[in-house]
């Protein structure tokens, strides 16, 4: 068992590290956690600017095949992302880069993969996911929204909800019922469509803490190629399923909680309160000391995913065990920061805000993690179920 | 022993119940929380109708002379609806006048407290954020029949609406810190202060107030010279229940609204309130929420009864912080992505669980207060 | 809402802890914890003892109807269990006393009142429980112990297991199945069974810490009476969850806890490391702190359920929270407890032991509340199911 | 980076499981806790056949010359199975004599551990049962070339069987605790030495060391005069990380044999496995397991290569200290009343996670070093 990584992949981490901490020099002050990216004008354009630095350097498209312009290795996208994570810079694309890219390069017909994947490895068009409904959040087996085809054309109608950065996005992929007559997990089919078709409208949802990374998106007979699809017609439930898979890695949410301990310790060691710093209340060094611990813990089996992957194995338990472990160390370092704070816990931004005002948003914003991308319920039915073998229960 | 309301809490909580649903409802929740104010100025008057202001404020004074529970059973229920406003803080910042005020003080302001004509509110922390003695720093110098005050309070709730502010000040510096420090009924209009709202989680108006050579009368002395500490600490130990008693009100409201959601909510062909991981979670919740329920009626009713219950309050503010943030948090995950928009009612009640978590002191200080009580040397 | 006692109840509260602490002076140092009443010799002996004291007293009748002998109120019952608590005496049979007597007072023939009732009252009968077998734990309805009627007999064949004290105890209620064909819940019946009968073997399970507070019971072909049933025949299931009613009042136990405590605070107190007395140690005071909360939670919401009791009014969820929450209480206690204790916290009864060794009893006897009397998952299911309404999974 | 055993590994981890599953049954394991030497010779010196006690010893003194990493990989499996006996004292109490032994020290003793015939503990502790330096009181006093040792040792783990006990003793009282500590290498036959096995949840045999003017010849020093923390340091860490990965292994089988039990037992016409509530608690029962895998397997590799790893062994220690107990809880909880019983295989480990969690320090003591290694000043 071998921790070390190569010297190639020791090079390639330092330099990951120092293009994003040079970006970090240019962010906005108002970009405090990464659903800022959506909320704030600056934001985004400091996020396509990331893009636009991250594609000159190939890193949009590490661990592709060469003929799609890839770059580099599995292992290098887990060290980009730790770099990502720490020094906290968008320019990635989760839903582009992240989860359709492989997706299509998996899946994909060759023409969609011509046409697609080469505006997101040079990061020129940003997408958007389009997959739960209000009546279908964790059970998509209940979609109602419909793509029927019509000639070479889909029309869709229906609503989408929840989608992240839907009203900043040049592209949306989705799932849509396409056979309102066939069963279950055969009736539908994951289509990719232009967010400015004519019959999509975007609405953005006001999150609690008065930003919106969240949407609302409407068809009205919206007219997309029927070519727009990836996978077979009525079987998108598999296309889904393949994507969920490159979902759920923790590393950048992991590397940015590293990088709010440091913030965290550096408040303790300058702030007095009773006359003390708060680095000398024991109570304060052994509960910071137990995030430590956690956090260490969640790096290290974020890093156990990456050794599965870059074997090309699955990391379904792994993979569910991380989402359901780091997103809910979020809550806890949400919760425990905000304590440390003192009255100052629930100061938003402004002068009177530790750190930005970071902790206050990490305590509304802790539940993008834990609810989105597979509720941390669903989560655990899939240890038990697939990892641990237990019985479903009819 | 009896533990159920009386008849007359009982018609008290109705009448707060539909009253709030009528006149308080959540848009107007929201409005409030944007607007400047943060409170509405209507409804303030309809309150003080119903004699909430002036709710334990002696008849003879123009209040309706009810208990220091009878107060908690009503908040409860502003808990419980959301009440936005400075009631809490009018209303604890009422005690120090009832406890060390001059009959001419008394006189003079209970009447219009009662009446609503008057808003207080107390200005205690400062920039160390401490609730100890010894974090207040602003200072009272006397000069002539006057003092002059000078120092910046935070996190003071409504000030910038408040007619008057409990400020306590030092006029001490060489004795222990409990022991030099004077509070003062400061009229806000007074030259010299300087009122600033802080963005806060629940919207709920803290202020930063500036003193700024601040000339204020020694008859607006609250007790005596020195020895004002002791009222700050009943203040904290009376705000800590009541703050408590709100907060169950807000769990009830969580709790319920989570298991009613549970059971319309259809998802893998079913309510997902018959998923039993979720119900046990909301079975944990109404287990917290019912052990929270007794542990804060008993300390309202020994200050009710004027027993000392320094220990019982600390013990329940210490224990419901803790249950109304992880009831809160609970509540939102299972209502999942519906629950974390602006527009819904749960993550208004999740805000101010970290703001009551707060208010009148956090788990570890009354905590360490506990460890006190429990004789730990 | 009032908290205060009559005069008459803290004359009455002053005499229960006066007599209790009395009796404590006489305990055996080998009574550490509740379990050990059934564990030693001695124990038993005391607790034998103890229940004369409290009958002379008429305090093993408090709350019955003055026509079989009883004294008191339902509101003595509740402050005689915090006196008997705090002073951790044993002496009131909680099968007999607490559990039992109730029940035929509700639901027994005027015969087996007269005959059974008089001896539990002067503490000269002692009583076991015959409930679980090996393949019904938490699930009472797949009994198979056999109890077919021939002439003016019950002649019972099968296993019990998990019986409290049943090698100590005098006579045993249980419930067996009396008509294997009718179906699940009209098949069972509730019988008073003479332990000295033929054909009963009680073999003790030795626990996990060493003692053995549990037993196994078989039967065969043991004959009893057949007059010595409680309710009707095959209806039997209707006095189990009667029974279950008294069963889970946590008075006892949080009152135990209550005095642990005080041990634990003195122990702080006059216990040094690292040459400093531990109650300086902000950490254990936050942590002592927290527990004394949720103690003082626990007992709340106790007096909660003997305001319910003592109007006659049902306190199903509110029984369930408690239990819920004082044995995990208890859990947490024993395992903070044993850490504060550093090394000392795996030391088991011996010159070394703190408190004499009742911290490392607690860290394994803790299951003895969690798992028995209703399992907590089943309380969250009684809590989520008859409390809060929720629909029940078929 | 990869994260598979090495083949040599594999063979290792198959190697010592089929062996522990037929040479140490749980029959034996409870045979032995209730025996007083808590050891099996016949099996200590199978086990010494297989070079266990020598893994870590160069191949010139007659070991294996493996990597510390590969002694991890076997204590994950005794820690699996349970393994009674001097196994880890011994082979922690190697590591002072690989360190600082001199040559003579090491031709003299490494090859007896090797081969088994030798048994090693290390005896630290003291009254106060603290990890830290300020805790060693027992103290040693040159006289002509012996030094002699009074004081008392606790929870010296098979000190009983020892044939040598590491003592760690105080030699100067005038410097920073850290600085007046000396190792002894003594031998446990020497005059003035008592012993008492102190009854513990585990059974295993930690006693209490009397020294009473015990005579140790100066060249029975380990190190250097006055200069033995470090070494008590580096033994800490080691044992630290040893001990986890031993409860990684014993978390395993708890979680195994619940989720098998799970799918047996029936309750309610289904297996009990069907319940989501308790398929959600060994969900989290396995994802506290995998958690603390990979963090243990980090820290015994950065030690294994040398590189400075004492925040990463306290990391893992604190974590997996309260994850054992935790996972032992459930385990017991979910078996129900079977799990109770002294003849179910689980509370052999839910028992041993208590031990656990003490043996080289308890989740607080590395709390606390681990805010040290992030800088908490």
């Amino acid at each position: 068992m071998d921790f070390e990584l190569t010297e190639e992949e020791k090079a390639h981490r330092k330099e990951f590290f120092e293009v994003c901490k040079e970006l970090e020099g240019k962010r906005p002050a108002s970009f405090v956690g990464f659903e800022a990216t959506y909320e704030i004008d600056e934001c985004w354009e400091y996020h396509l600017y990331c893009a636009k630095e991250f594609a000159k350097r190939g890193w949009l498209a590490l661990g592709w095949p060469s003929e799609y312009g890839g770059t580099g290795t599995m292992m290098d996208q887990v060290l980009f992302a730790e770099a990502r994570g720490y020094h906290r810079i968008p320019g990635f694309d989760i839903f582009g880069v992240q989860m359709l890219a492989p997706t299509l390069l998996q899946a994909a017909s060759d023409s969609i993969k011509k046409k697609f994947l080469s505006p997101i490895a040079r990061g020129e068009v940003m997408w958007c996911e389009l997959w739960s409904e209000p009546n279908a959040g964790s059970d998509l087996a209940t979609l109602t929204a419909t793509a029927i085809k019509k000639g070479d054309e889909y029309i869709i109608n229906g609503q989408k909800t929840w989608n992240t950065g839907a009203h900043r996005s040049d592209w949306g992929f989705g799932i849509f019922k396409t056979d309102p007559a066939a069963r279950k997990h055969h009736n539908l089919t994951f289509i990719l469509l232009d967010m400015k078709t004519p019959g999509i409208t975007v609405r953005p949802i006001p999150y609690m803490d008065g930003g919106a990374p969240f949407c609302e998106v409407y068809f009205d007979d919206a007219h997309v190629p029927a070519e727009n699809i990836v996978g077979q017609e009525n079987e998108g439930w598999a296309v889904v399923n393949l994507l969920a898979g490159f979902e759920r890695s923790g590393m950048v949410e992991i590397m940015a909680m590293f990088h709010e301990l440091e913030e965290l310790v550096k408040y303790c060691n300058e702030t007095k309160r009773n006359g003390q710093l708060l680095s000398r209340d024991p109570i304060i060094r052994n509960r910071v000391a137990q995030l430590a611990c956690e956090l260490e813990a969640a790096r290290a089996i974020a890093y156990r995913i990456a050794d599965l992957q870059n074997r090309n194995e699955m990391a379904l338990m792994d993979a569910s065990a991380a989402k359901i472990f780091y997103s809910e160390l979020g809550e806890r370092f949400a919760f425990f920061a905000t304590d440390i704070a003192g009255p100052y816990g629930q100061v938003k931004t402004s002068r009177w805000a530790p750190v930005h005002g970071a902790w206050e948003k990490a305590f509304q914003e802790c539940f993008v993690t834990t609810i989105s991308m597979g509720a941390n319920e669903i989560q655990r039915n899939i240890i038990a179920w697939y990892g641990l073998g237990l019985p479903r229960m009819k | 022993m009896d533990l159920r309301f009386t008849e007359a809490q009982e018609i008290l909580r109705k009448m707060a119940r539909d009253f709030l649903a009528t006149e308080c409802p959540k848009t107007l929740v929201r409005e409030l929380e944007k607007s400047e104010e943060g409170y509405s100025l209507e409804l303030w008057k309809k309150m003080a109708e119903l004699g909430w202001m002036g709710l334990v404020i002696p008849e003879k004074y123009e209040g309706m002379g009810y208990t220091f529970q009878d107060l908690t059973v009503l908040l409860e229920e502003t808990g419980r609806n959301i009440l936005p406003g400075p009631l809490i803080p009018t209303v604890i910042s009422t005690f120090p006048i009832l406890k060390a005020g001059t009959e001419e003080q008394k006189e003079d302001l209970l009447p219009k407290i009662a009446r609503g004509e008057v808003i207080i509110t107390t200005a205690l922390l400062e920039a160390e954020g401490t609730f100890n003695a010894s974090g207040i720093a602003a200072k009272a110098t006397p000069k002539g029949n006057d003092f002059i005050i000078n120092g910046t309070k935070l996190f003071a709730e409504m000030a910038h609406v408040a007619n008057y502010i409990i400020c306590v000040t030092r006029t001490n510096d060489t004795t222990p810190p409990e022991e030099g420090i004077t509070i003062f009924l400061v009229d806000s209009k007074t030259t010299g202060i300087r009122c600033e709202v802080i963005p806060s989680i629940a919207a709920d108006k803290l202020c930063e107030v500036r003193f700024e050579n601040v000339t204020v009368p020694k008859k607006n002395i609250l007790g005596k010279i020195d020895k004002g500490w002791p009222i700050v600490e009943m203040m904290l130990r009376k705000g800590a229940i009541a703050k408590c008693a709100e907060s169950i009100g807000a769990i009830q409201t969580c709790v319920e609204m989570t298991v009613a959601y549970s059971k319309e909510r259809v998802q893998y062909d079913r309510p997902i309130g018959a998923f039993q991981a979720l119900q046990h979670i909301m079975a944990d919740m109404w287990t917290s929420m019912q052990t929270s329920r007794y542990l804060v009626y008993k300390a309202a009713w020994m200050e009710s009864e004027g027993q000392p219950c320094a220990k019982e309050a600390s013990l329940a503010k210490a224990y419901v912080n803790e249950v109304y943030k992880n009831v809160g948090k609970w509540a939102v995950r299972l209502h999942g992505a519906i629950a974390t928009s602006y527009d819904h009612d749960i993550p208004l009640y999740y805000r101010r669980s970290k703001a009551a978590d707060i208010a009148f002191g956090g788990t570890d200080f009354h905590r360490e207060l506990v460890a006190q009580e429990i004789g730990l040397i």
